[in-house]
């Protein structure tokens, strides 16, 4: 018998005990069902699958009573624009000000500490401050996510910079660089990468200050949805909802990694640096 | 003609003295090899040439001048590592250097400016025989061939003094002697001034036409970081046989490990 | 367990309330251990909970999770009903006097609501006043556009510049009034007795368990009579209630005015038993239908039955909302 | 002139760069504060300086009549305690399945993409559900806490664990090391001072969690005594609740990097692998 | 008595031949040095032993019997990095072998046996000259210094076979020149079999009792990786000159780069 350590599953059973828990969980949720449907034919908190499937397809194909728009996709297309729009501000911040940050000892001084306090600060109790400032329109929900998501990008991607070889600033210098061209040809398409690396993990924290905001105060949205339907224990909503947040973000977080790759191929070849 | 002068430099930290009374005089076109311990104050040596660093006392003199207190394109300098982008191609990290000095808002070329730069560049990876990997990334080369490219890159500039360190410590010994084949040509072609630091006395003897050695003449043992180093030897290589220039200096005290 | 706390004999029971002028009285109650005496009085043992967040104590009440919980009578049909929990409302504490309202910062009648967006929590008692205001202006809900607004941010959200109305009930109601150049265009003083607050139990457990509702109906009415009385002593209660929700003892009071409080079990009884509840109610259930708040699926207003002491609405075999005036008679027949 | 990205402020400078930024910060509220109550005395958005110190002084050393607790503490012992609780268990499950899943292939085969997947629902979306499930008492804060934070502690172990030099474990095999014996001698402190580092990550993130819970179902802790002052807008309560958080998440931020330092010097002397 | 036997041993990877047709004896005690050109299979040939690998075909035996599929105390190795656990101290790292051994569940001794272990440890550390360093972590070692802990390390568990991944190749001349004094009289005193990768001919020579060589004997320019290297050269160094073993086997077929 080898050590546990050293049995390595093939193909097929990889596949298989990948989507094992995935079915396990599936399984649970229906038994769960079914006996809480027995219990009470009205039950609300575990509907089946059938129902879930019934409710999204509704959400999805017909227009809704009220509002004549098609929920699902509306509540989509507002959320991934806040989404991308909150993400996109905090990447251009993040960037310019880590690259500051890293590369100006000055910068570094001045606003490191700053970073640093800032990005500890819970965004959610300061939320009255952000909707009497940005009032309550789509900029307070863009402002959540930047305000979020930016500190920790800013944190990292100055430390990325800080962390470049020495040797490199001084190679660019060698060859004449300015302090400006430095960071525009050296410094900054070596930090993309990184970006892509952060942005990715910061899909998470967006999606959750941006179903926060909605939750908050909003007329649509995936987290408006969400927190509405709450209120009559939807779950045939609720839940369809969770996964295609989920989904969305996955492939969200697919897309980036894919994209780093295209763009940015010497970041992943093996043995660079 | 570019001629390096050292005016009794001592460099110290805090209580640490690094080097001390270093006084030499380099001149222009010369192959200055630089042999020593760790720790000796090699890398420190360069850095004052390189303007990283400033002596505590004493002066770094280019043509008599003192030069700007930050590295700039007069002096290239390559490292043993980390000495390529590893973001540009080839072709890309030789071109930078046109770039930079060509277009100080956006360092990018275009049109036929672009093509003299790609030009010249692409001469440059051909003598260093990189001509066929001009498109590859860094990370898709050797580490002999990643050197010969920071040479190439350094050529471009035409620096006055080319500052190496410990150039080819990385590499197996097959990829180190073709890499001295290449450089003496290099250096014959472009009449350089290069100050070369390495672990390896063959290289030192074999490529320079003078070699220094940087020790630590007093060594107390209670206190060691309170005597610099300094120069020991000084060779002359262009003889036929190694001649000391200024002497064997070592000897006097030397207070046992 | 997920399983809702159906059935059986049992001993220890939990309340949810959430901070609302006219449910202080539990809290005072707990505190002041007037919930210990009467459920000692029946044997049994009742452990009042807060929840912060009021959609959420009616959520977790139909998962289960609660044996009763103070709400609105548009929300325990809406939420515990619908949700096919058998509720029965078995207090009727108080119906709202002006503790609800419209504020417009842009505008002094409820007809220049027209056109405007208006924040509040969408769904809600408020959404349903906002739809009787809008009926006595003949408009519609097509003439405005609604923006669903947490109720712990809304007075936050009324501050901001671009918020120019506003529907919320009180203490939120007392700060969004205070707003220079706010008007109070129309609140629930005009549709008296339309916004009921109760007490609901589970029915089941009510039924397996009768001494709960004299238990809970007793604790009541003890303490609101400590809160009618202007000694000392009622003075201290309503301070320590103030307190409880947040405010000062003048807060609370000004909150107090705009509330009608059946101090005396005879007119709650009177109200439960009377003509106007199956009327208030049918208005509700339609308002929640056209909503769609009993549920996507329910194709019409009858789907859930309501029963009141003097008339049914809607389907019989699916009665999920009961008035229940058992226990407040026995209140008002002084047999607790 | 040297370049910018050369010029090094000296250590008196740099402190006042750092503090300079705070400065400006104070003196915008200051001014902003006076003018919102000269324009209305009774503005509650932006309360002056001395009215903060005066609420935050009563908070912390007057009892509440009501309870008699000094509600400052009692606030921060109850969310410190959540805190500490949620991102203990987040630890624990943190190591044992990022070990278990970078160590074992079998393990990172069946759970690898379950944790990816988990890692992206946001947790706010899923707020409802958790209640539901678990109750209103203090165990529903510590598991969002716990499902906020321990998906990416598990990640980024099993990262960790699968990022180990194969040189190790090959090494500690041939030292006659069964797997479990890998797993507690060699593995397992490797990953400690990255635990500490994925903490000190994490500490933002779970204050989120818990303010967000307990703004919804709690009757004691800080993020209650936030959202319950909200409805009044008492900013004077507000605002030195968010410094105190931010604070303490600071200091919390402090203890981790310490202990870290010295349970394990060996990670943090230059050079080490 | 431990004798390695490879009995025409190949290692595919899919298409690619890495190794083909392997027939050879190491007798116990034997110093077997490995050259060969990058890429040629001379880590594959150790991960054979080791048990990492599993051959395509044929069969590796450890005295006529084939060992477990995967690395274990009888096998010891010492790569070229990474081969001392950094979070535990000099000490700690030698100790390690015998605290694995003796308590499968903690893996961590106390009182008399640890006492008992430790003493062994230190001595093992005195005989690889670390003894003033058993309290330092490898962080705070030299290169030359780390390599001398792995090798203690292995021989705490006193294998049959110990297993040299050029040990020596991230070190500076100077140091692998000491490496080379300790390791001979450990070897001669333990009477190990070794089995030595490496990528200096000097190395080879100065240390083994025998040396192969690993390469392709043909080259297919078209399908470099249809053929796998094989033993090219095989010499027994005890001979005062050394003798091919199995005598000059390349030249044949030798299709030019
Ligand atoms: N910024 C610094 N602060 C303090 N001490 C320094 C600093 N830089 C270098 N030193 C010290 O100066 C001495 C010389 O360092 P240097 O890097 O020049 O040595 P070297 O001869 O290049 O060694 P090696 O051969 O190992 O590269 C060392 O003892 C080092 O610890
Ligand atoms: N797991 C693997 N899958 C596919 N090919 C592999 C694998 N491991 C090794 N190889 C291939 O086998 C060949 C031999 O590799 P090996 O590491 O044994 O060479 P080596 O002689 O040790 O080289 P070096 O001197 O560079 O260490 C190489 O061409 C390598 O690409
Ligand atoms: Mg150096
Ligand atoms: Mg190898």
């Amino acid at each position: 018998m080898p050590r546990a350590m050293n049995v390595v599953p093939n193909r097929g059973s990889r596949l298989l005990l990948a989507l094992l828990p995935f079915l396990l969980i599936a399984l649970i949720y229906v038994v769960g069902s079914a006996q809480r449907r027995a219990d009470n034919p009205d039950d609300k908190l575990l509907p089946p699958v059938s129902e879930m499937v019934a409710t999204s397809k509704r959400l999805a194909t017909e227009p809704d009573r009220r509002s004549g728009d098609y929920l699902l996709w509306s509540d989509t297309a507002a959320s991934l624009q806040r989404l991308a729009l909150g993400l996109g501000i905090s990447a251009i911040i993040g960037l310019t000000l880590g690259l500051a940050i890293g590369l100006l000892p000055i910068a570094g001084a001045g606003f490191g500490t700053l970073v640093a306090v800032l990005s500890m600060i819970p965004p959610m109790a300061v939320l009255p401050v952000l909707f009497i400032v940005f009032g309550l329109g789509e900029l307070s929900k863009v402002v959540l996510i930047i305000i979020g998501v930016t500190p920790t990008l800013v944190r990292d991607l100055s430390l990325e910079v800080q962390n470049m070889p020495r040797e490199q600033l001084i190679k660019a210098q060698t060859l004449g660089a300015s302090t400006w061209q430095v960071a525009i040809r050296v410094v900054l398409p070596q930090i993309m990468p990184r970006l892509i690396q952060g942005l990715r993990l910061m899909i998470g924290p967006a999606f959750l200050f941006l179903i926060s905001a909605e939750a908050i105060a909003s007329d649509v949205g995936l987290g408006y949805r969400i927190f509405l339907v709450r209120r009559y224990l939807s779950m045939d909503v609720i839940l369809p909802y969770v996964v295609w947040i989920t989904l969305l973000a996955y492939v969200f977080d697919y897309a980036l990694v894919w994209f780093g790759r295209r763009v940015f191929p010497w970041a992943y070849a093996q043995g660079s640096r | 003609m570019s001629t390096l002068s050292f005016r009794n430099v001592w460099v110290e930290y805090g209580n640490q003295v690094v080097l001390e009374r270093i006084n030499l005089e380099i001149a222009s076109g010369t192959f200055l090899s630089i042999v020593g311990p760790s720790g000796a104050g090699k890398s420190t040596f360069l850095r004052l040439i390189l303007g990283q660093e400033k002596p505590s006392q004493g002066a770094v003199l280019l043509d008599g001048q003192p030069f700007p207190a930050e590295p700039g394109p007069d002096r290239g300098i390559v490292f043993q590592r980390y000495s390529v982008f590893p973001h540009l191609t080839v072709l890309g990290n030789v071109l930078l250097g046109y770039e930079l000095a060509a277009s100080p808002f956006t360092a990018r070329l275009f049109g036929s400016e672009r093509k003299d730069a790609v030009e010249k560049s692409r001469a440059l990876i051909e003598a260093v025989g990189l001509g066929p990997h001009a498109d590859k990334y860094p990370s898709a080369l050797s580490g002999g061939m990643q050197q010969r490219l920071a040479i190439a890159q350094a050529l471009a500039k035409q620096p006055r003094v080319l500052l190496l360190d410990e150039p080819f410590g990385a590499l197996d010994p097959g990829t180190r002697a073709q890499m001295h084949a290449l450089i003496k040509p290099l250096w014959h072609e472009h009449k350089t001034t290069i100050v070369m630091v390495t672990h390896d006395i063959k290289e030192a003897f074999g490529l320079a036409t003078r070699l220094i050695a940087l020790d630590r003449p007093r060594k107390d043992p209670q206190a060691p970081e309170r005597f610099g180093a300094r120069i020991t030897y000084d060779l002359d290589l262009t003889r036929d046989s190694a001649v000391p220039v200024l002497g064997f200096i070592r000897a006097s005290v030397h207070v046992a490990q | 367990s997920l399983s809702p706390a159906y059935a059986e004999k049992k001993k220890e029971f939990n309340i949810a309330w959430t901070i609302y002028v006219g449910w202080m009285p539990w809290p005072y109650a707990a505190e002041s251990g007037i919930v210990k005496k009467w459920a000692d009085k029946y044997g049994i043992s009742i452990k009042v909970t807060q929840i912060n967040d009021y959609v959420e104590s009616i959520n977790q009440y139909t998962a289960g999770k609660f044996d009763g919980v103070t709400v609105t009578n548009m929300d325990a049909l809406t939420i515990p009903a619908a949700g096919g929990v058998d509720t029965s409302a078995i207090i009727m504490g108080d119906y709202s006097n002006g503790n609800d309202g419209v504020v417009l910062k842009k505008g002094k009648t409820m007809a220049d609501i027209k056109g405007q967006k208006v924040n509040l929590v969408e769904l809600s008692v408020s959404h349903y006043l906002l739809a009787r205001g809008l009926e006595t202006v003949k408009l519609s809900e097509k003439n405005i556009k609604t923006v669903n607004t947490s109720d712990a941010d809304i007075v936050a959200a009324a501050k901001s510049p671009d918020t120019t109305a506003v529907v919320t009930w009180n203490p939120q109601l007392l700060e969004v009034k205070a707003e220079p150049g706010a008007t109070l265009v129309f609140d629930s003083s005009k549709i008296p007795g339309e916004i009921e607050d109760l007490l609901v139990v589970n029915t089941q457990t009510l039924k397996d368990n009768p001494e709960l509702g004299k238990a809970l109906t007793g604790i009541w009415y003890e303490t609101i009579a400590l809160m009618k009385d202007q000694s000392e002593k009622g003075k201290a209660a309503r301070e320590a209630m103030a307190k409880l929700s947040g405010t000062d003892l003048a807060g609370f009071e000004t909150q107090l005015k705009t509330t009608f409080m059946y101090y005396e079990p005879k007119d709650a009884l009177a109200f439960m038993t009377g003509p106007e509840l199956p009327k208030i109610m049918d208005h509700v259930r339609t308002f929640c239908f056209d909503h769609n708040l009993l549920g996507e699926n329910v194709k019409s207003k009858d789907a859930v039955g309501i029963s009141t002491p003097s008339k049914a609405l809607g389907s019989t075999t699916n009665v999920k909302l009961r008035f229940d005036p058992t226990f407040m008679k026995m209140a008002a027949d002084g047999k607790l």
